[in-house]
């Protein structure tokens, strides 16, 4: 284990009388370059698709958590006690983190829309409005309007504000289809650098021929080639996802709020995941390249 | 040393060699001759580890090439030195770079090897073509850049498959006669050829056993060659 | 003119004979047919992402028109005097499409959540409310405001709905980004494509050489190696373009409602591009092709 | 008619060839010799319009190849047949698809041209191979597949360079009889050859001028050969 840094060392610097062994590939080393950079850049974008969605969601799914409104209309001697009746079922109900009813000035500002800021409000016949905190998603809500009617029949649960919650199911499978496509790249990174690493080996057959000819070892060969190919994915998705970032934070940020797209980008997990990926697609092309090499070798005496 | 016991050969089809039965004793030297396509490219092949033979045993060093190891074979290369009939290089380095890459692969330092690369180059004839990348030669600079990059290592055999097919008889001679004084240095010569007036050349400079394969056996031919 | 499909169908169904000239090219074939599919399944997947934000874009653009209010809090008996000049003063007022005072009906529906359905609308002081359409992005509110205060003093402008405004940007952006990335895809499938023909050429170099060598045409040896890539790239987008669109029909369509992506699909714009998606690339396959091999060719006489 | 009119070939380097003059009349019969290097190979890629001469005029049916357009060397080359020095051919086909090659891209009828297909393969001894692939050829088959594939088309002109190099001497007597037969239907031959023997059998049969590179220059060998 103590080897290991240096075997990464060597892999890295290698042997450059070796390297020449292996003829630049021209097309083929193009290929693999270009394709890494473009999967990664692609990669990259999902990854912030994903994660962007996945904070929007769960933004939402918070501001969902206080979506439950209760409303008590009852003659103003009836109020008080109603309220407290209300609030009481709120409290013992299963699925309801904390129940609260507004202060007047509370009332007042949500009012502000519809009557403007003057408005007095002790002299209108307004109902009490309870903010409920749902905990999470186990509250029945029948159930409580039916337990709400026999304490305080005065009380109406209005849920209104639920109609985000489409959006957050949206939000969460774009977040799903960001991983998909990520999935997809990682795939098609995969085969492509596994195609291009054939593609170089059947066209370097002669190469590897005269190689076994004159007592190359098999090792020796498979790592002249298996070098390279790890070297150019490193190269071309490193250049990939530094595109990308670059992309991203000179991508206008557009206007502040609560838009979509307002934070498009990575939290700290996902900047470890963009540092790791080039290593990730050097990995695959390491191994690919490696298997390719052996399968090529072993048709050969 | 190289032993052959019962050999045959198939490429799938009926057999192309049956029963060869020889002894190449380190030192000699043998001629292989036959008609073309009777089989002697196929049998260097096999004393070479590139085909494995179809019945038989085929001993390198005491050991049957049929149990040998990938890396094995690699090994035993390296001290068998070959030409092949159609040569091969890699077109992307130069002669001197050709030549020198049994060393590069064994792991020997080049830089030792100069002066006898300089000497092999002149012997050839190809000095003034040390720079020249592989598809720039003639067809006969290429046979003769494959046998000084077969004997470069200085192996203890020596494996040429119609060294001189594509040389004047001038140039013919003369990579004979470095074959004659490898052989008088030791190393044990095999080379198919169908030229028979290189065989009677160097029957008069050494003692050589000529084989030929005929009707997929090999015989002994007589002191009529 | 009239030689055009006659030409095409001999281009597909091709000279057996001539075909068999170019060796099946293994690696680079599988290669060319993988990347134009997954290109076309990613270009589909982009497609369909663009035209829904475009969808949800143009559909929450469309309720931000009607995003303008006007309340007019006023004594009873000046109400209808003041409703009437705010009318006035809207309706001339450039950028805004009508206006109209809403009825006691839709006042009450308005004030429902607030109020319970079963509140006495004419009891309260209740604002008069007029709803503005506005027809473009030219209205100027602070002078509407200024006008406004001059003929109805009791007028308010309420733009209180505008809180969409981001996301529509949002969904701008987002369809923005699903165009580039189809941008992105296209120029990487025609790199992908032209290397791949570029590495496949040049693996056959000893036959384009032998064929120079027996006296065959340029056109002749180009055509043969076009025919074979363009009908991989044909094939290989088909595949992928039909695997995006059968992956969209089964994906689950998720809750009903005003969702981001309820409606993740296609129009018929859409799917005409869909089906063009394929020939498309077949046509980036053959020019690649053919400008690669005519450059192979001139480096050999 | 094949011209050369003070023709100069250099690859960059110092002229490989200078100042030859030569006009092969039609149904002449013609070899070329010299030491290996010296540039026979060049030589017979300029009558062919592989390389195009650095000095000087070669001119094929009357026509400058230097002004040839890249289909009209096409269209020439069905009128030469070439047997290369290293053979090459469509790995991926069988041998007879290989020999009928010239005829598929010219767009001949290949069935037409069956029996003398057949008779070409008896002939340079390949009708067992018929269906084998190119790499599966010995080196002297592939020689005389190139040269089969050389004459389907019963080009007016034949240029052959190293066509024995690989075979044996009973069979090289097989494929000399078989350009005299060419030559005595009106074909011109053109051999470039380093094996003197050879020379020697054929002019027995054939009158047939010896050309030789020697310094740079084009000389007519004399009776002495
Ligand atoms: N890979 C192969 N598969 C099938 N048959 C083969 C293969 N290699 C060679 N042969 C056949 O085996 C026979 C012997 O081939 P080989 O190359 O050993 O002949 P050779 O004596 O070297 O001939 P030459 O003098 O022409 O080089 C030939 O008829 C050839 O067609
Ligand atoms: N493409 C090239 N670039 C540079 N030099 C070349 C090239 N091809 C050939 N030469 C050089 O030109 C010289 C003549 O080559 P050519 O092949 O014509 O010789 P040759 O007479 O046919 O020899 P041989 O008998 O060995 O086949 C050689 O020294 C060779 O190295
Ligand atoms: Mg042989
Ligand atoms: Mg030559």
């Amino acid at each position: 284990m103590k080897q290991l840094p240096k075997q990464i060392t060597r892999f890295i610097a290698g042997d450059a009388q070796a390297d020449r062994i292996v003829p630049p590939t021209g097309y083929t080393a193009e290929l693999t370059i270009f394709a890494a950079a473009v999967m990664a850049f692609l990669a990259i974008f999902s990854l912030a698709l994903s994660s962007s969605m996945g904070r929007l969601a769960d933004r939402w799914s918070d501001e969902l958590a206080q979506s439950l409104t209760v409303r008590i209309s009852a003659p103003a001697e009836q109020m008080d006690a109603q309220t407290s009746a209300a609030l009481n079922v709120l409290n013992t109900t299963p699925g309801i983190a904390s129940a609260r009813a507004f202060t007047d000035e509370e009332q007042q500002a949500l009012l502000a829309p519809w009557f403007g800021a003057n408005v007095q409000i002790d002299a209108l016949p307004i109902p009490r409005l309870i903010e409920v905190i749902e905990d999470d998603g186990s509250l029945d809500i029948n159930g409580l309007r039916l337990r709400l009617q026999a304490e305080a029949p005065g009380a109406q649960v209005d849920d209104h504000a639920r109609w985000r919650g489409p959006l957050v199911a949206s939000a969460n499978r774009l977040r799903l289809v960001g991983w998909m496509a990520i999935l997809l790249i990682a795939l098609t990174t995969a085969a492509i650098i596994t195609l291009a690493a054939n593609a170089a080996l059947a066209a370097n057959r002669q190469v590897i021929f005269v190689l076994r000819q004159v007592g190359a070892r098999d090792a020796y060969i498979a790592m002249a080639f298996v070098r390279r190919f790890t070297l150019r994915a490193l190269t071309g998705s490193a250049i990939g996802t530094a595109l990308a970032v670059i992309f991203m934070i000179v991508l206008p940020s557009g206007a502040a709020g609560n838009g979509l797209l307002t934070d498009f980008g990575f939290t700290g997990g996902g900047w470890l995941l963009a540092v790791l990926l080039p290593f990730f697609v050097a990995g695959v092309a390491f191994s690919a390249t490696n298997a390719a090499a052996r399968r090529m070798l072993r048709s050969l005496t | 040393m190289i032993e052959l016991e019962n050999v045959a050969y198939s490429y799938g089809g009926g057999e192309l060699l049956s029963n060869v039965s020889l002894s190449i004793q380190p030192g000699s030297f043998h001629f292989l001759t036959g008609p073309s396509g009777s089989g002697k490219t196929t049998f260097l092949k096999m004393l070479y580890g590139e085909l494995i033979a179809t019945a038989g045993h085929v001993r390198l060093g005491g050991i049957d090439t049929r149990s040998m190891s990938r890396d094995q074979i690699a090994l035993t290369r390296r001290s068998i030195g070959m030409v092949p009939q159609d040569t091969q290089f890699l077109d992307h380095l130069r002669l001197v770079e050709n030549i020198s890459l049994p060393l590069l692969v064994s792991g020997r330092d080049t830089g030792s090897a100069q002066t006898n690369l300089d000497d092999l180059l002149r012997w050839v004839g190809l000095t003034n073509h040390a720079n020249a990348y592989p598809p720039e030669l003639s067809g006969g600079e290429r046979q003769r850049a494959a046998l000084a990059r077969a004997v470069i290592m200085s192996p203890s055999v020596i494996l040429a498959d119609e060294p001189t097919g594509n040389v004047d008889w001038e140039m013919s001679q003369r990579l004979l006669t470095l074959l004659v004084e490898l052989n008088r240095l030791g190393k044990t010569i095999l080379i198919a050829t169908h030229d028979l007036t290189l065989i009677r050349a160097a029957k008069a400079q050494v003692q050589a056993r000529v084989l030929r394969i005929a009707e997929r056996r090999l015989h002994l031919a007589g002191a009529d060659l």
